[in-house]
C-alpha cells in the first residue's frame, strides 16, 4: 500500500543484559512481529509508542519526528495518537468497563457516535459488562475490553501486542474480520505482534521477524514465508506459498468461488467478496499432495499441472517441493514419496490442492501487492 | 452541669477544634500530594533536605515548632510581615494560627502516607492512560489519583487526628485563648492542670475520643468502598 | 555510685537550681540530679511515687497536696525564696507603667495582648490573676490575655513582640537583655511568691542535708539572688 | 485410565450474575477443559484449588475429601497439594526467578534433585534469567517460570490455567512433550484450560466443554471430538477422528514409522517409540480426501478402502463424510466434490491420508484407552 | 564549649534518645504489624472501637497520654503494679517508661502505614503462594511481609521520628531525669527554661535534626532497594 504515514525506525536500545537494535521502514496496512518469547517484540513496541527512550536512533511516522535522539525530539505519548493494546491488559481498576472503554474519549474532539460504540462493544461481546469492574472479569473478557479501549481511541497507528493471545477460536474468528475492516476501512496501520502465524497469514501485509533483538528478515508476508532459511524461526509446521488471486466466480449452489491466478483457477469455499477482488490465499505445504498421474475421481478439487523448480530436503521425513503452477507453490511430501515418485527438478507432475483444506484461516481479504519500499 | 450534655465551654472548644482541624486539612492536602509526588516521583539534589524538613515537625518536640512558627509568622516574623502588609492576614493569637500550627504538625503524616501509595502506584496503567491520550496532568486526575485514594484518605485522618490533637505547638505559637484558640487539648490540658479539673477533663478526652472515632468510622466505610471499587481486599 | 539524689524543682528555678547543684558539687562533693517541670506535673509524679528526694515547688498549693498525703519529712518545708511579678516590655519599649493609671495600661497594650501564663494552674499565671484582681484590672482585661502554658513562652511573646506587655517573674527576666520590667505588682496585691521546699519522706540523706545547708549559706543565696529571687 | 486418583466434583456457586454449576467425576490423565471465553474454567479451578468456596457441594480427591459444604469440610488450598499455572502468572516480585521456582521447596520434605531442577529449567529456556526479577521479564518469559515453579511444587494434582497462551510455536512444542511426559511418567493428573484444541488434542486423555458454567459434554477426546452435535463449541476446522494405534514398524532410511489398527496400517513420520507401543493419532477431517478409483502414482501413502457410514451436510460448501475404514474415520469434502463422485451410504471409496498431514500435533503419545466411570 | 564538639550533656541526650527511640521501635512494630493485620484483614465487632483506641494518641494530647501512662504504669498504677509483681520491671521514672511513651505515641503511625501496604497487597499473590504449599503464616513471612516492607520502613521512619522528638507524654509520665528519662527535646526544654540556654537550644534542634535526617536518608535508600526490587517506580 502506498497510503498510510510511513513508519521510520532505527534505534538502538539497551536494557539489562538485552540489546535491541532495529532499522525498519514501514508502509500501512498491518505489520506482524512475529519471534520468539523475549525476541524484543514488546520492547519495541514501548518504544514506538513512546513508554520507553531508545538509548540512540530516531522513530517517525509521516512527516512528524516521534524521536530524535540527535536532535533532543522526544514526543509525549499521549501526543503521538498511537493506540495500545497491551499484553498484559492494564485496565484502570477503579473505572468499570464502560469508562474504562470510554476512557480516551475525553481527549478526542470529534464526537463519539453511539453506533460505533455498541458496535465495538456487540462485537466483543462485552455489552454485559459494562457495568461491571476489571477485577470481577475473566482473562479473556479483560482482554476484549483492552482491545475495545484502544479502538475507541481513534489511534492514527495502532499497536496491538498478542492482543487475541487468551481468546478461543470462536471469538477469535468474530474479532479477526473486524481488526480487518480496521486495517482496510478506516486505514489505520497496525504493528500486530503475534504467536500464530494463522493470525499473521490472515492479517498481516508485511511479516517482520524479530530475534534477539534484531530484525531477521521483513517482506510480504508471501515472500517471507516462502524463503527457505527462515524456516527455523516460522516454523516448518506452518510452510506454505502465498498467492495473489482475484475473484472470478461464484457458484451460489455449492457455496464455492472461483480464484484466478497466472491463468489457472482455484476454487474455494465462498468468499463474500465482489468478483474482481483482490484476495491473498495461502496454501500451506502440507495440504499439496502430487502424483505424476492425473487424479481422476477424485474429491480434490484444484489439481494443477506443476513442474518441480527445488527439492529441498531436511532431516526428518519430509521434503519440501517448490512447485511453478504459473505462480510457485510448495508442497511437503515424505522423503519416501519423492524418491517413490522419482521426483527431479524440471519434472512434470500434478498437485492436489483440496478447496476444503483452505478455509478463512488462509484467506487473507486484501489481494494488492504490498509495496516495500 | 449535666452528664450528658455539654457545657458551652465544651461546645466552644469543640467547634474550635473542628474548624481548626477543616482548614489544617485544607492546606495540608493539596500541599501534601505536591509534596508526595516530589519525594516519590523526582530525583533532584536537595532531596533529602526536603525530606528532612517535611519530618522535622515529627522529630523536634513541638513546642520548638511553636516557637518557629511564632518567630517566622509572629509580627516580627519575616514571613508573618509579608503576610500581614501583602494580604493582611494575621495568624498571631488567632484560630488561623492554630489551624497553621495543626497543619504544619500533621504534614509529614500526610506526605508520608500519600508517598507510600503514590510508590505503589503501578506504572503500567499510567502508561496505559497516556498511549489513550492523557496529558501528565490529566494521567495524575484520572488514573493516579484514584488509585491512591486509600493513601489520601489514610493520610487525611492521621492528619485530621494529629490536628485534633495538635497540642505544643499551638499553646507556644498562638497561646490558649478561650473562644479563639482553646482547641479541645488545649481546654483538656488546662483542666488536667488544676488541682480539681480531673471530671472535666475526662469529659473532654471523651469527646475528642469520640469525635475521632466518628471521623475513623467515617473514613472506614469510605476506605472499604474504594478498596472494593480497587478490586483490595475488602 | 551511691544512691543518685533527685532534686524535684519547678522550671522557672531551672537556672538557679542547676548552679546550685553545680555548686553543691564543687563544695561536698554530692551529686544532686536536678529534675525540672511545672509544678503540677512534678507533684502529679511525686504523689505516683517518683524517686524525688527534693521537691521545689512555685506555689504552696502544690506542696500541700504532697503534705495531704504525708509524704514530706516531717519539719523539712520551709520556704527558700520570694520572687516577684513585674509587668515587662520589649526593651525597646521601656518606658514605665503605672499600674494605677488603667487608662496608661490599655494605651500601653493597643490592641495587642497582655502575655501571661495561665491563671488557672501556672503558678506564675495564679498569681498574676490575683494581682490584676486586686488592682481592679482583671475584669477589663481578661478577655486581652495571650495565656501561655508557662512563663517562658509568655516572656517570649514579649521578646519577639507578639504582644507588648506581659506578666512575667522578676527572675525570668536574668540574661534576657530584650526585655525588662516596666512595672512591679506590690507585695501586697498577690498571695507572696515563695518557693517551698521540703525533703521527701523516708528520703532524706548527706547530699539532701548538704543541699538544706547550701541553701541557707551566703553562698547559696548570692546564687538566688543572682538569678533574680530573694532568697529567705 | 485407572491409576491415579479420582476426582469427584459436584458443586453450585454463584459470582455476581454468573452461575457455576458442575457435577463431573475425572479419572487420572490429562483432562482438558474447553470453552469460550467467561464460560467458567478459571472459576472452576479456583473452586478445586479451594482458593474460592463453592456455595453449596462437594470436592473430592481419591478418598479425601477437600471439601464438603454439608460437612463443613474445606481443606485449606495450601493442604490440597494441587499446583497450579495461573491465567495471569503471579510470580513473586520480591524474589528472583530462582527463588521463585523453589518456592514451593522449604514445604516440601523430599529432597530437589538438581538434575530437575536443571532439567525444568533448560526445557522452559529461562536458565538465563535465573538471577533476574519478574518485573523485567517479556511475558512469556513470566510465563514460562510460572509453569516451572508449579511443577517444582510437586504436585497431588496440577491446574494450568492456558499456561501456554502467550509462548511461540516453537517454545510451545519444546514444553508440550515435558506436560506428556508428567502425565505419563510421573502420573500427575492434570486439568488443562485451553483455547487451542491442537493442545488437547495432543495432550488430553479426556475432554471437558464447559459453557455458561454448565458441563456440555464430558469424555474421551476421541468421543468427544466426534460428536457432531457439539461442532458449534469445539469448532468446524478441528473436527476429525482419533485411532488408536500400535507402533509396529519403523522405516529409519526415510524417518517413517508403521502404525496398525484394526488390520490396517497408517504411515506417519517416525514416532520415537517401542514397537508395541499404544498410540493415538487424530486424523483431520480436512486431511482426508476421497476418491472412487484408487489413487496412483500419488505423493500420498496411506490411501484406505472405506464404505461411507454417513453424509452429514451443513449450511456451507462442506460435508462431513463417516467412513468405515475398520475403524471410524471422517473426511471432509466440498458438497460439489460430494455430489460429483456420487457418494452415498454403503457406498465403497477410497480415502487418502498424506503422511505428511500427521505431525507431532496430533499424535498423542498415549494409547491406552480411557476410562470413563 | 567548642561549636562543633558535643558536650557531655549532648551526648548523654543522643545516647538516651537513640535508646528510647530504639526501644519504642522493638515494641512498636511486631504490634503495629499485629494491629495493621487485624485491621486490614479482619471483621469484627468492636473493630472501630479498636481503631479509635490505635488513634488515641493522636488525638489527645500528649500530656494527658502521658498522665494516663502515670496513672496505669505508675507504682501505684494496676499496670505498674502487675508489671513489677509479675516480671520485676518497673517503667516509672527510668528510660523504660520514656519508650513505653514514645512508642505510645508513634503506634499509630506505624500501624496506619503497615495497614495501607496490607491493603493494596495483592491477594492473588498470596493465594498462588498457598497453592504452593504455604499456610496462611508462612505466606505472610514469605509474601505479605517482603510485599509490606515499604509500608513497614514508612511506619518505622515515622514512629522513629515520632519517637526521637515525644515530649509531652514523656515529660508527664517518666519526668525530665538528666541521664535517666532526659531525652533531647526534654534537654531542650531544660534549656529554654535556663536563662542562658538559647544557644545550647539552637544546638540540640540542630542535633535532632540532623538525627533524623541521618535516619531519613539511610531510609530513602533502603526504600529504593526495595522498591527497585518489587518493581515499582524508582
Ligand atoms: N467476582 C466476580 N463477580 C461477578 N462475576 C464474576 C466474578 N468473577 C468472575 N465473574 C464472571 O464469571 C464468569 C466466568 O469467569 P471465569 O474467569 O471463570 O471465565 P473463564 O472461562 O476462565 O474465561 P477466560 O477464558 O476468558 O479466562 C465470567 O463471565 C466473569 O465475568
Ligand atoms: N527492564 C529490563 N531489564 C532487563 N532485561 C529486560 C528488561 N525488560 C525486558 N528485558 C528483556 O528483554 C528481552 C525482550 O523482552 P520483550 O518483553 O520485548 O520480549 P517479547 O518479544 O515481547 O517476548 P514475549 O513474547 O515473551 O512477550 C527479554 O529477554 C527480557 O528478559
Ligand atoms: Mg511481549
Ligand atoms: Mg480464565
Amino acid at each position: 500500500m502506498s497510503d498510510g504515514p510511513v513508519l521510520n525506525i532505527d534505534l538502538e536500545h539497551q536494557q539489562g543484559a538485552f540489546r535491541l537494535a532495529v532499522s525498519l521502514r514501514l508502509q500501512g496496512g498491518l505489520t506482524a512481529f512475529y519471534g520468539r518469547s523475549g525476541s524484543g517484540k514488546t520492547s519495541l513496541i514501548n518504544l514506538i509508542a513512546g513508554l520507553e527512550r531508545p538509548d540512540v536512533g530516531t522513530i517517525s511516522l509521516g512527516e512528524q519526528v516521534l524521536y530524535d535522539s540527535a536532535r533532543r525530539i522526544n514526543i509525549a505519548p499521549e501526543k503521538r495518537q498511537i493506540g495500545y493494546v497491551f499484553q498484559d491488559g492494564r485496565l484502570f481498576p477503579h473505572l468499570d468497563v464502560a469508562a474504562n472503554l470510554t476512557y480516551a474519549r475525553r481527549f478526542i474532539t470529534t464526537e463519539l457516535s453511539p453506533d460505533r460504540f455498541a458496535q465495538i462493544v456487540e462485537l466483543l461481546g462485552i455489552s454485559a459488562l459494562l457495568g461491571r469492574r476489571p477485577a470481577t472479569l475473566s482473562g479473556g473478557e479483560k482482554q476484549r475490553v483492552a482491545i475495545g479501549r484502544a479502538l475507541l481511541s481513534e489511534p492514527q497507528l495502532l499497536l496491538m501486542d498478542e492482543p487475541l493471545a487468551s481468546l478461543d477460536a470462536a471469538r477469535k474468528a468474530e474479532i479477526l474480520p473486524f481488526i480487518e475492516n480496521l486495517r482496510d476501512q478506516l486505514k489505520t496501520p497496525i504493528l500486530y505482534v503475534s504467536h500464530a502465524m494463522e493470525e499473521v497469514v490472515r492479517l498481516a501485509d508485511s511479516l517482520v521477524l524479530i530475534d534477539d533483538g534484531r530484525i531477521i528478515a521483513h517482506g510480504s508476508v508471501e515472500q517471507t514465508l516462502s524463503r527457505l532459511d527462515l524456516r527455523p524461526l516460522t516454523g516448518r509446521y506452518e510452510a506454505g506459498a502465498v498467492l495473489q488471486v482475484e475473484v472470478c466466480a461464484h457458484d451460489h449452489a455449492y457455496q464455492l468461488s472461483t480464484l484466478r491466478f497466472a491463468g489457472q483457477q482455484l476454487v474455494v469455499p465462498a468468499v463474500d467478496l465482489p468478483i474482481g477482488s483482490g484476495l491473498r490465499v495461502r496454501i500451506r505445504a502440507r495440504d499439496v499432495s502430487l502424483s505424476t498421474s492425473k487424479p481422476v475421481n477424485t474429491s480434490v478439487l484444484n489439481v494443477f499441472a506443476a513442474t518441480v523448480m527445488e527439492i529441498a530436503p531436511d532431516e526428518g521425513p519430509h521434503c519440501e517441493v517448490l512447485l511453478n503452477i504459473g505462480a510457485p507453490l510448495i508442497a511437503r511430501i515424505t522423503r519416501k514419496s519423492a524418491a517413490e515418485l522419482g521426483l527431479a527438478i524440471g519434472k512434470k507432475v500434478y498437485a492436489s490442492v483440496k478447496a476444503a483444506a483452505i478455509d478463512r484461516h488462509n484467506l487473507g481479504l486484501r489481494g494488492s501487492p504490498v509495496n516495500h519500499s | 452541669m449535666q452528664v450528658f450534655s455539654l457545657t458551652a465551654y465544651e461546645i466552644e472548644a469543640i467547634q474550635l477544634s473542628l474548624q481548626v482541624a477543616g482548614l489544617a486539612l485544607l492546606g495540608c492536602l493539596p500541599l501534601g500530594l505536591v509534596a508526595a509526588w516530589v519525594l516519590a516521583r523526582c530525583d533532584f539534589f536537595g532531596k533529602s533536605l526536603l525530606n528532612g524538613i517535611v519530618h522535622l515537625p515529627l522529630v523536634v518536640p513541638p513546642v520548638v515548632i511553636g516557637y518557629l512558627l511564632l518567630v517566622s509568622f509572629g509580627k516580627q516574623g519575616l514571613l508573618g510581615h509579608w503576610l500581614w502588609e501583602s494580604f493582611g492576614i494575621s495568624l498571631a493569637f488567632n484560630w488561623k494560627g492554630a489551624a497553621v500550627a495543626a497543619a504544619v504538625m500533621a504534614f509529614p503524616l500526610m506526605v508520608r502516607s500519600i508517598r507510600l501509595s503514590l510508590e505503589a502506584v503501578d506504572g503500567g496503567l499510567e502508561q496505559a492512560a497516556r498511549t489513550l491520550g492523557a496529558s501528565p496532568a490529566w494521567v495524575f486526575v484520572t488514573v493516579t489519583l484514584p488509585l491512591i485514594l486509600p493513601g489520601i484518605l489514610t493520610g487525611t485522618i492521621l492528619a485530621f487526628a494529629r490536628s485534633l490533637g495538635e497540642f505544643g505547638a499551638t499553646i507556644t505559637f498562638v497561646a490558649n485563648i478561650p473562644g479563639e484558640t482553646q482547641t479541645l487539648p488545649l481546654a483538656l490540658f488546662s483542666l488536667t492542670q488544676a488541682p480539681d479539673g480531673d471530671a472535666g477533663a475526662a469529659r473532654l478526652v471523651v469527646i475528642s475520643v469520640g469525635i475521632a472515632l466518628a471521623a475513623l468510622i467515617a473514613s472506614e466505610a469510605l476506605a472499604r468502598r474504594i478498596n472494593r471499587q480497587l478490586g483490595n481486599h475488602v | 555510685a551511691a544512691e543518685r539524689t533527685y532534686l524535684y524543682a519547678a522550671s522557672s528555678l531551672t537556672g538557679a537550681m542547676t548552679a546550685l547543684a553545680a555548686e553543691l558539687e564543687t563544695t561536698s562533693g554530692h551529686q544532686l540530679i536536678a529534675v525540672f517541670g511545672a509544678s503540677s506535673t512534678l507533684a502529679r509524679q511525686i504523689l505516683q511515687g517518683a524517686p524525688a528526694h527534693i521537691f521545689i515547688s512555685a506555689h504552696p498549693l502544690w506542696m500541700d497536696k504532697i503534705a495531704d498525703k504525708d509524704l514530706l519529712e516531717p519539719g523539712s518545708r520551709r520556704l527558700i525564696a520570694n520572687n516577684r511579678l513585674v509587668v515587662a516590655a520589649s526593651r525597646a519599649d521601656a518606658a514605665a507603667l503605672d499600674l494605677a493609671n488603667t487608662k496608661a495600661l490599655l494605651q500601653r497594650l493597643g490592641n495587642g495582648r497582655l502575655a501571661m501564663a495561665d491563671p488557672n494552674h501556672v503558678p506564675a499565671g495564679i498569681y498574676g490573676k490575683q494581682a490584676l484582681q486586686t488592682l481592679g484590672l482583671w475584669g477589663m482585661l481578661q478577655d486581652r490575655l495571650a495565656i501561655a502554658s508557662n512563663v517562658r513562652i509568655a516572656l517570649s511573646y514579649i521578646e519577639r513582640g507578639e504582644t507588648p506587655l506581659g506578666i512575667v517573674y522578676a527572675s525570668d527576666l536574668v540574661g534576657r537583655p530584650q526585655v525588662t520590667a516596666v512595672a512591679l505588682f506590690p507585695d501586697q496585691s498577690h498571695a507572696p511568691i515563695s518557693y517551698p521546699m521540703a525533703v521527701l519522706r523516708g528520703r532524706s540523706n548527706a547530699a539532701t542535708k548538704a543541699f538544706q545547708q547550701l541553701l541557707q549559706s551566703d553562698k547559696g543565696r548570692a546564687i538566688l539572688t543572682r538569678f533574680g529571687f530573694q532568697p529567705l
